[in-house]
């Protein structure tokens, strides 16, 4: 396609190459001296670095005792639009907890990466963070399970991401 | 822990009760009363022979004893003595004299002392306020307190 | 005997006999006079009784101010039916200690008063409900109430009259809710003294879902005078509304507390200046509480221009109650007084209904807030919404009796309230 | 019934906003603008306990009556007029909701109550949505195990007495009480529930102050669905509903239905929904093979009990619709006969309980009436006597057995025959074994149908969400072995 039929029209084919090779040949320059930052990255050497808000791979918090936040609302399944949160709650013998899920998996080929989940949790439990990467072989191992999504070892180490959001009023006043 | 009865004097007593009231309900009130005379506050086995001799559930039964201030549902002392901390006996030093005491004898409210000689309760009126500062010891209102006349009295207490 | 052992009827009704040494024994008190009327009385037709009682425009004196012989009105006239006199004395809004007072040296004219009313009504069996403090004074009044059934003033067919009363004194416990005419019934039921649902009203279906009519120590204490001295005699005392004499209970910064006879519609400022001789130390008066802790409060310039009748405090907002005065002078700090209502009412709450419940710890709270200096001025309107929305909420005026004098308090002395959360706030 | 409710009652006119109602006299006003489908808030009010009053939510004006009262302690009267839409009214439940919420929790993400609680519910409705409390709460204990599966909460509970009264007037058994003052009031337990009815308390409570140990935890109530069926727990045919979805049954809770149950139903009739959604469910014939059953096909089946003499021992627990269908198809009147469970318990237990734990023995005496056969014990017990091994003998399985020992000495008896066949819905229970095939039939949750309860009533069976084979009922696997 001609974009500019009236400079074809004016000064015929050759000049025109001209006029391209110059813009590609300063892009190059620009590229190579650095004045202007490129587009392209050295990706498995270099990272991309999304903005905070990027919706990535979940991530489950932990108290400051390094258990599991959640305490299996099932309010994220519920609006889950994909239907891929699946919680199983149970009772626990600490009476300030009650609560707590034992099993919380996420099948991430069903997730389309919405961040409902993180708006609905009542108590910061789950969160997107900015991982990208994902691979896998078997459907079996895109399904998260709550070990991985709390305490895979790009989460501090292992330890885990540690809340304490409204912690503070809520064990001070119960609010 | 020990079974409770009524003694002697007190079982009729007990009877004589009865023949007060239209149902035996009512005269549930007394009975703690005079329970709480004998054996100086309502233990759970206190709350079982009444319940088993009145026929009333024993929650009901423990409901009214932790409505009244008056009935105790935990160990008290020789000497229960109520001090009144509503707003005429304030104004003259109630509750001054209230923490006096408790600071005095190293106790706290509601809480029987040691040798089981004192056990001190913040009260609200007592129905007192032309002698204010005022409270009960033993039934007897002691009234135109000051903090020493307090501690007085209850340092002869037996 | 001397003359100054007969009862003086001239300038006393409920007080008649307390000049009289030991008239609590039976002897001394007839010999004074006690007892003539209610001999009289069983020749009378009852409905003659209610009648006059009804005349003499006696109200009730607990707090309320119903009119006596109103009340008796509704009650049910079958004399066959089982019904029931209860007498309350269950006396225990702060500031008051008239009952006490009255009971303590003279239990025969309640006594007295009781069977009277009870042969009016034609009930079989009456109850005194004394509050669980008043040890002494209930054994007092149990002697008397065994003297009069020696006597044979009590029991079956008194007196030949073919009239049969029973009378029991009963002991309450220390809860400030069985002093409402419910709450007392279900305590002397043997349950907790939680007033109950209205209506039924328990002149149609009270103690044990029988007939009763609740009527206060100092109204029936006054049954026999108005027998005696008849309605016209009493009704000259007092206003038009508020007729015949109240036992003022007066506490607090005053050189002479004590209960006083007067009559009804007397100023506020005499009854101080000259009953009480004055305000203690000669101070300035800052604020007077007329009607026991639940009234709404009154600045000093109120004070001096009321009377002390049911409807001029109430037209100047705030009530008669059970004619508790506590006088405050210039050093009272009234955060001090309003932290100290609100406990009480806190305490006090029986728990059944949400509002009060809740609504009296919360004020409470609101309040021990601002006293440690974590308080914002905007709590007083807090406090003046939440003591709104209690009021006329819940089955009994308990919930009533804390808003008031917390509304009334706000509305006199907030100047005061919002310095005093300043100067807590700065002195964190 | 006594007769005097049966006869028709003097009906009243009255305005409820600008809603006409038409009530029976005597009614309740509260009720009577329920009955009418209009929603007012309330928590103390239930209409089969006592009036309480203490919730202070239904609050209403009258036209000529000067304050406001609340409407549950009132009782319709010809022409009122009543409001509950004025501002000052809707100033007040909004205020007495404030109240209500103040020292609750807020624990709602661990709240089984959740989605179907009073506090919720009326508080989208009414609340005041930036409350003004920030000062401590008052704590109560939590997670107590008060006993009979029951769960308290005391800081959810907001102090209606709906279980107090319930234990005092309803089973009055007497456990629970309110003990302390003000706003240190709780419930409180002596010792622990003792009654049949104790599940109805985690029913009635408004708020999550009573919740369920059975149904704890297990699924959020947004994810059921409710199917209206019948108990057949015993003769009293309950209307219940059951909480299912995909996952499996969860729980049954009654249905009002003044005509058999009110508004109650028993502990045991709570545990009818647990062979529902069991691993066990049978999704196919099955045969005993090395101590295990294995999937078969029909034809094998059909193969083994060629020869043989069918006999047949229904329960008494089909639908009159099974027994009609089955007669249908098998005509050999003789060779069946009607297994009864056991009476068990007191003969009734003054609420709802009954000693006759045959769902449907009334419906099966008239459909084996009706064919010709004999539906007595005595004729179950004369075939067990002759069965020799030509005899293929099939038993339908009660869904629910309350007497083993009695079950376990009726299967002792059928060994004799030659070939054993149940019908059945799972693989679950030990008796198993004795039988060399299992065939699959629908439980009554996967099968529209009637059953007659003790007052010859009948009485509807729905089909909910099925968990395994339920295409063939009794009747249509009688059909396949002609």
């Amino acid at each position: 396609m001609i974009l500019n039929k009236e400079l074809y029209r004016h000064h015929g084919h050759l000049k025109g190459l001209f006029i391209a090779l110059r813009i590609t040949i300063k892009t190059m320059i620009m590229n190579l001296t650095g004045m202007e930052k490129r587009m392209t990255i050295n990706y498995p050497e270099e990272k991309y670095f999304y903005s905070d808000r990027f919706k990535g791979r979940h991530v489950l918090t932990v108290k400051e005792d390094g258990t599991l936040r959640c305490t299996s609302c099932m309010l994220c399944a519920t609006y889950c639009p994909a239907d891929c949160i699946h919680i199983i709650a149970s009772n626990n013998d600490d009476p300030s907890v009650e609560k707590a899920p034992v099993s919380f998996e996420i099948e991430l080929l069903r997730c389309v990466f919405c961040g409902f989940c993180e708006e609905a949790c009542p108590v910061d439990a789950i969160r997107l963070t900015g991982e990208y990467e994902m691979a896998g072989h078997s459907e079996q191992e895109w399904v998260m399970d709550q070990h991985y999504l709390a305490y895979r070892p790009l989460l501090s180490g292992g330890k885990g991401i540690v809340s304490t959001v409204d912690d503070h009023n809520r064990l001070k006043l119960r609010l | 822990m020990k079974k409770f009865e009524f003694n002697t004097a007190n079982k009729k007593k007990y009877q004589e009760l009865l023949t007060h009231y239209d149902d035996i309900q009512s005269a549930l009130m007394p009975v703690l009363h005079l329970a709480q005379e004998q054996h100086s506050w309502l233990s759970p086995e206190v709350v079982a022979h009444i319940s088993e001799l009145m026929g009333i559930p024993e929650i009901k039964i423990n409901e009214v004893i932790s409505f009244y201030d008056m009935f105790y549902d935990h160990p008290t002392a020789r000497n229960v003595v109520q001090v009144c901390t509503n707003i005429t006996c304030s104004m003259f030093g109630g509750r001054e004299i209230h923490k006096g005491i408790l600071d005095h004898f190293q106790l706290h409210n509601m809480r029987p002392s040691q040798d089981g000689k004192l056990y001190i309760q913040k009260m609200e009126c007592l129905g007192a306020c032309e002698m204010a500062p005022c409270m009960r010891i033993n039934n007897i209102y002691e009234g135109h307190l000051t903090l020493k006349t307090a501690v007085q009295k209850l340092e002869v207490l037996p | 005997m001397s003359i100054a052992n007969k009862a003086d009827y001239q300038n006393f009704t409920l007080l008649s006999y307390h000049h009289i040494p030991s008239v609590h024994h039976l002897e001394i008190f007839e010999e004074a006079g006690g007892y003539e009327m209610m001999k009289k009385c069983f020749t009378l037709d009852p409905e003659k009784i209610k009648e006059e009682v009804k005349n003499s425009g006696l109200r009730g004196r607990g707090g309320a101010g119903f009119p006596t012989g109103v009340k008796w009105g509704f009650f049910s006239k079958d004399r066959n039916q089982r019904k029931y006199l209860l007498c309350n004395a269950d006396e225990s809004e702060p500031g008051t200690f008239k009952d006490r007072y009255l009971l303590e040296i003279n239990p025969h004219i309640l006594v007295e008063g009781m069977i009277i009313s009870a042969f009016a009504l034609g009930t079989q069996r009456g109850y005194i409900y004394i509050r669980g403090e008043f040890y002494e004074q209930a054994m007092i009044l149990e002697k008397a109430v065994k003297d009069a059934y020696k006597r044979g003033y009590l029991g079956k067919n008194i007196l030949g009259s073919g009239f049969d009363f029973e009378l029991v004194v009963h002991r309450g416990a220390g809860a400030y809710i069985c002093g409402e005419e419910t709450g007392l019934i279900s305590s002397l039921e043997g349950q907790k003294g939680r007033p109950k649902l209205k209506p039924p009203f328990p002149a149609i279906k009270g103690y044990r879902g029988l007939p009763t009519i609740v009527n206060n120590v100092e109204t029936l204490a006054a049954v026999p005078w108005i027998m005696r001295c008849g309605a016209a005699a009493y009704k000259k005392w007092g206003t038009e509304k508020s007729p015949g004499t109240k036992l003022f209970s007066i506490s607090g910064d005053v050189n002479r507390p004590g209960v006083f006879e007067l009559p009804l519609g007397i100023p506020l400022i005499e009854v101080i200046e000259k009953h009480c001789e004055g305000v203690r130390e000669g101070n300035k008066l800052k604020a007077v509480i007329p009607g026991g802790s639940s009234a709404p409060i009154f600045t000093a310039e109120i004070a001096k221009e009321v009377r002390m009748d049911y409807e001029d405090i109430a037209q100047k907002g705030s009530m008669l109650g059970s004619g508790a005065i506590i006088v405050l002078d210039e050093t009272r700090s009234i955060p001090d007084i309003l932290k100290w209502t609100l406990e009480f009412y806190h305490h006090e709450s029986c728990g059944q209904c949400t509002p009060c419940r809740e609504g009296t710890g919360w004020m409470e709270k609101i309040f021990k807030r601002a006293e440690q200096g974590e308080g914002k001025l905007s709590d007083i309107e807090l406090l003046d919404k939440v003591a709104f929305n209690m009021r006329g909420r819940t089955i009994c005026a308990l919930s009533d009796a804390a808003a008031m004098p917390t509304q009334g308090i706000i509305k006199a002395f907030r100047g005061e309230l919002e310095s005093y959360i300043k100067i807590q706030m700065k002195n964190r | 019934m006594s007769e005097v409710e049966k006869l028709p009652k003097k009906m009243i006119k009255l305005k409820w906003n600008d809603k006409d109602l038409e009530v029976p006299e005597g009614t309740n006003l509260l009720g009577a603008a329920l009955n009418n489908g209009i929603k007012v808030a309330h928590y103390c009010y239930h209409p089969g306990l006592a009036v309480a009053g203490v919730c202070r939510m239904c609050m209403v004006e009258q036209q000529g009556v000067p304050r406001p009262f609340p409407a549950c302690n009132a009782v319709v009267a010809e022409g009122i007029q009543v409001r509950n839409d004025t501002k000052q009214i809707k100033d007040a439940v909004e205020w007495t909701l404030q109240f209500h919420l103040l020292n609750h929790p807020l624990d709602c993400p661990i709240c089984d109550q959740a989605g179907e609680c009073g506090l919720q519910d009326y508080y989208m409705k009414h609340g005041q949505y930036d409350s003004a409390m920030i000062d401590k709460k008052v704590h109560k204990k939590k997670v107590q195990d008060i006993g009979c599966d029951v769960v308290l909460d005391a800081e959810r509970c907001i102090l209606c007495a709906r279980c107090t009264r319930f234990v005092d007037d309803v089973t009055k058994t007497h456990e629970l009480g309110i003990v302390n003052r003000g706003d240190h009031a709780e419930i409180s337990v002596q010792k622990e529930l003792h009654n049949d009815y104790a599940q109805n308390l985690v029913d009635i409570c408004p708020v999550g102050a009573l919740t369920s140990k059975d149904f704890r935890f297990k699924q959020r109530v947004w994810f059921l669905e409710d199917v209206e069926s019948t108990c057949i727990g015993c003769e009293t045919g309950c209307s219940v509903k059951i909480s299912q979805n995909k996952s499996g049954a969860y729980r049954v809770r009654p249905i009002v239905d003044s005509e058999v149950n009110g508004f109650w139903m028993c502990d045991d009739g709570r545990k009818i929904y647990k062979h529902l959604s069991t691993p066990g469910r049978l999704v196919g014939p099955m045969v005993f093979k090395n101590s295990m059953f294995l999937p078969v096909a029909e034809s094998e089946i059909k193969e083994k009990i060629k020869s043989k003499n069918i006999k047949f021992i229904l329960s008494a627990g089909l639908s009159n619709e099974e027994y009609q269908s089955f007669f249908k198809e098998f005509k050999n009147i003789k060779n069946i006969t009607l297994y009864q469970l056991p009476k068990t318990g007191a003969e009734f237990d003054g609420i709802l309980k009954r000693a006759d734990k045959n769902c449907n023995l009334r419906g099966a005496q008239k459909a084996f009436k009706l064919a010709g056969a004999d539906s007595s014990e005595e004729a179950m017990k004369k075939m067990l006597d002759t069965l020799t091994s030509q005899d293929a003998l099939f038993v339908v399985m009660p869904e629910i057995v309350y007497d083993h020992d009695n079950y376990a000495s009726f299967l002792s008896k059928i060994k004799k025959a030659g070939l054993r066949v149940a019908l059945t819905t799972d693989d679950m229970r030990s008796e198993f074994s004795d039988f060399h095939f299992l065939l699959p039939v629908p439980t009554f949750l996967e099968k529209e149908g009637h059953i007659i309860n003790y007052q010859n009533k009948e009485r509807k069976l729905n089909k909910g969400r099925s968990y395994g084979a339920s295409d063939r009922n009794v009747g249509d696997w009688a059909h396949l072995f002609h």
